[in-house]
């Protein structure tokens, strides 16, 4: 369809900064998400206002922080505040637009796993745990989700719910008194996942340039739902790209 | 008020212990945990919202039988291999989990430093962590009716981190990212605070969070004792030691080799002549 | 973003509203106080700690129908004596009080801060104001068995208070005696800020409490506004206006030349001007 | 007895002071109480660890702080923390030694009221309330009260518990959860009372220079024990003195 002047990991990171807006608070998780919202607050969200659990407000590194806990962060920051105060003031009384997060598994009802894959007591592998994610999930009022493509990441149930989704469908995030709306964007390497207005069914609603419907439903774990008329992802323009590879290089450095 | 650090740890950390060694990518008191390794110590309920590769080390020596956490990872790298040998195939021994968000770790800490038996947030609600940790429960507003979580307050024996400075009178300072350090040491019995230097007196710094003498039992000086995570205002993170560290930690013989290295240059003797007090402590 | 202190009060406090002039003797809001009585609010509920001379000048104005506290007073002088007349003799309308501890107020305006509906704490227990306060409930924790007081949070409509600085974006800085003012402006629904001074960038401050600009609506530029209390780095407590004001608080006849010049001198209009909506305002 | 060079306040004063340790932590009340402890700082106790609400931890005032916010606090602390910090960290946790009040009312238990004379819905008097005393007088390790003697402030049963002390007798701490030992002493500008260790009855235990055991019995409003052999307060130094009337000379300016 085109040539590819750029990868699959750059169009995801620059499709998952496109779903930032200006002015936005964002909690960042570290890696991916943080990459995107460093890509957005470097182009077309300046005004983005980047939140990190160690307790950094408004941070604006210079360069891609390595941590949650990266001293660059510290420096550039609006003000920083302890762990339980960014978690109390901050994320749990609901003044955070939108919370940014990866995930190890995700599931059809965006459902997201960083706990374990395999069975809790005797797991096949044991992944970092819950972090800040599971009130992140829950408190910021929506929730976007940046990750790779493939049917061991995408699943019809995680092995463990360490941040709810959806729940089991409409009217569970109600039930469990979460806050906040739940993942409305999941953005991959080669499209983007939007929960479904009633079902909340995670929906393929756009896939990336080169990319086809039928290699999504190949990498995705359950029978994937797909809108009517998939959007194809705009090409990552220069200065995106220019952005992202500087920082990244400055990452690798 | 300054002790050696072999001696602060002798006097206050024991086997069996329930022990914070606290810090958020920044300060973390990697010396410290070293000093734990070195001196053998059994038993120990480590307590760490974010452990990292120091704790990958206490696992792997065997000091540890339970861990207390929310996020086990290696910063920037991946995993923690001695964790997960640990947890998955009981190496060297059994490890058992108890695990939070850091949204419900901070609280518990709060709780303990309030002086109150347990805290209460929005959390948890609808996750796998409820079913599979005891200590989280729910609560009923006597004032709305809303549900909430209850965690039970963090009390450690002992919380030790690391800090850029203390005056001679055993206040303590730091400042950066000062992450749950404060709560941490406060809810703690006894508090031993490793330091960059020992000064007459402590100049006021933008953002610094001051622990009053009064809460801390032992202050050590222990120049880069957070090394290779970094002191705000004296050295840098040194990535590439956390990168390597993937490698030691993958395989239990370079492991063995790193620890034989650990307590073996330092000297088991430098531990026990300076720690004449035996008791409660391992092999 | 910074507006005139008439606007910003016409357009961030109506009547009826649950307000909080916050500040614990130093940084007491005093020029916002004034201008609520200037615009003739009416039926207010009036949040603080530590209502003193600004809030018996509100209450002997009118402008209360109830006072939220947890001590009264006029510091270091005595009694406050609007605050006595309105309490034992409805002068000049009916004063409803509730009342608690600091610890207790402390506690609800950091649940109200943190999105909780309720704080715990160990307090009340045995007091008279349990009983005469609905709002003081007790909680058995769920871990211990425990039984602590709760109290619901505090969720001022409005939270008026006053720092040294703001930057041109709006970040608010504040150091010295900091008191409960970051609790009660995050607990509120508006924060209204007046600053010393509005500076280009906002030089950090040993010992400050930075309010990013996102939790508040207004600034408005009042240099002296805190004024007869102090603002650390600026002027002192003008301790002499204190102790007057006792004598003109004693006697509804000075109080009412007090008024009268407050309201009279400045001029009704200059509010009533700059403040184009009157919906929601009293007389 | 003996020609006074002093006041009862100044005996009060300097014997409330005595009644500090050197090294302790107090939570000190302003007025009556903060210039005790502030003589005790500057006398026999050096190292007296003062802590006022204000969050000023650690104070060493070099003039008497006019309000428990004064300036001079801040200015002169270890280290100044929030409102909630000071009552929960440092109070709630049970850090503190000893709490220093004043009171309007106290009775033959202890008990103390500084919220209304008379009735709480149509008060005689409405007095300041409850600041932070109910919370000091649970938590501190112990309670000293100094206040001046009269029968309208020693009361059989006070009108309105704004702190309580030993409740009505032996236990009643216990059974409402009290952690400290409560009022272990009350000194005023007639002598000191100190609880009977079994009634927890408040009972003199020491007359000032110059006081008759009547003329205290007089100034209590109910029939108060006495010790058997009640001391004779020490009179005040010449160094105390000169330390009291320097610090309320500058407070007086």
């Amino acid at each position: 369809m085109t040539t590819l002047t750029w990868t699959s990991d750059e169009i995801m990171t620059v499709t998952a900064a496109r779903s930032l807006r200006d002015g936005m608070s964002c909690f960042v998780g570290i890696g991916l998400p943080s990459t995107a919202a460093n890509v957005a607050s470097r182009t077309h969200a300046p005004d983005l206002w980047m939140i990190y659990e160690s307790g950094t407000l408004g941070a604006s590194p210079d360069r891609l922080p390595l941590s949650i806990g990266d001293g660059i962060l510290a420096e550039t920051a609006d003000t920083v505040v302890s762990v339980p105060e960014v978690f109390n003031y901050w994320l749990q009384a609901g003044r955070i637009d939108v919370g940014f997060l990866g995930a190890a598994q995700i599931d059809r009802y965006g459902n997201i796993n960083t706990t374990v894959i395999g069975d809790y007591d005797d797991p096949k592998v044991r992944l970092p745990g819950a972090g800040g994610a599971p009130e992140i999930a829950a408190s910021c009022r929506e929730v976007i989700v940046i990750m790779r493509h493939s049917r061991r990441a995408f699943v019809d149930k995680v092995d463990f719910i360490t941040s709810v989704g959806h729940g089991a469908g409409p009217g569970d995030r109600e039930r469990l008194g979460l806050t906040g709306a739940g993942p409305v964007r999941i953005i991959t390497d080669l499209g983007v996942l939007e929960p479904d207005p009633i079902t909340r069914e995670l929906t393929l609603v756009g896939v990336h340039p080169g990319v086809e419907v039928a290699d999504v439903r190949a990498a995705t774990g359950w029978d994937l739902r797909v809108a009517e008329d998939p959007r194809r992802t705009p090409e990552p323009s220069g200065a995106e790209l220019s952005v992202l590879r500087s920082l990244t290089g400055t990452a690798r450095t | 008020m300054a002790v050696p650090l072999n001696e602060a740890v002798g006097q206050l950390v024991h086997d069996g212990d329930t022990v914070a060694l606290e810090g958020f990518t920044h300060l973390i008191p990697v010396a410290a945990g070293h000093e734990i390794i070195r001196q053998g110590l059994r038993d120990l309920t480590l307590v760490r919202m974010t452990p990292d590769i120091v704790y990958d080390q206490l696992i792997g020596a065997g000091c540890a039988r339970k861990l207390v956490f929310s996020w086990g990872g290696n910063p920037g790298v991946g995993s923690l291999h001695r964790f997960r040998d640990a947890v998955t195939r009981s190496w060297p021994v059994p490890l058992e989990i108890e695990e939070h968000s850091h949204a419900g770790m901070a609280n518990r800490y709060v709780a303990g430093a309030s002086g109150l038996p347990f805290a209460v947030l929005r959390g948890y609600s609808g996750t796998d962590l409820v079913g599979n940790n005891p200590h989280i429960k729910t609560i009923t507003c006597p004032f709305t009716g809303q549900e909430l979580a209850a965690v039970p307050a963090l009390n450690p024996d002992v919380t030790i981190i690391h800090a850029q400075r203390a005056d001679t009178a055993g206040n303590v300072q730091l400042w950066g990212i000062t992450g749950i350090q404060k709560e941490a040491a406060m809810a703690a019995d006894r508090v031993l605070v490793t330091v960059e230097e020992v000064v007459e007196e402590l100049e006021p710094v933008p953002g610094q969070v001051v622990l009053p003498a009064r809460v801390v039992d032992a202050v050590s000086v222990v120049p880069g004792g957070a090394a290779p995570s970094y002191a705000h205002g004296y050295y840098e993170r040194d990535n590439s030691a956390y990168k390597d560290w993937d490698a030691v930690g993958r395989d239990r013989e370079a492991f063995g080799a790193w620890l034989a290295e650990l307590t073996g240059s330092t000297g088991p003797d430098t531990s026990s002549t300076s720690d004449p007090e035996p008791v409660g402590k391992g092999a």
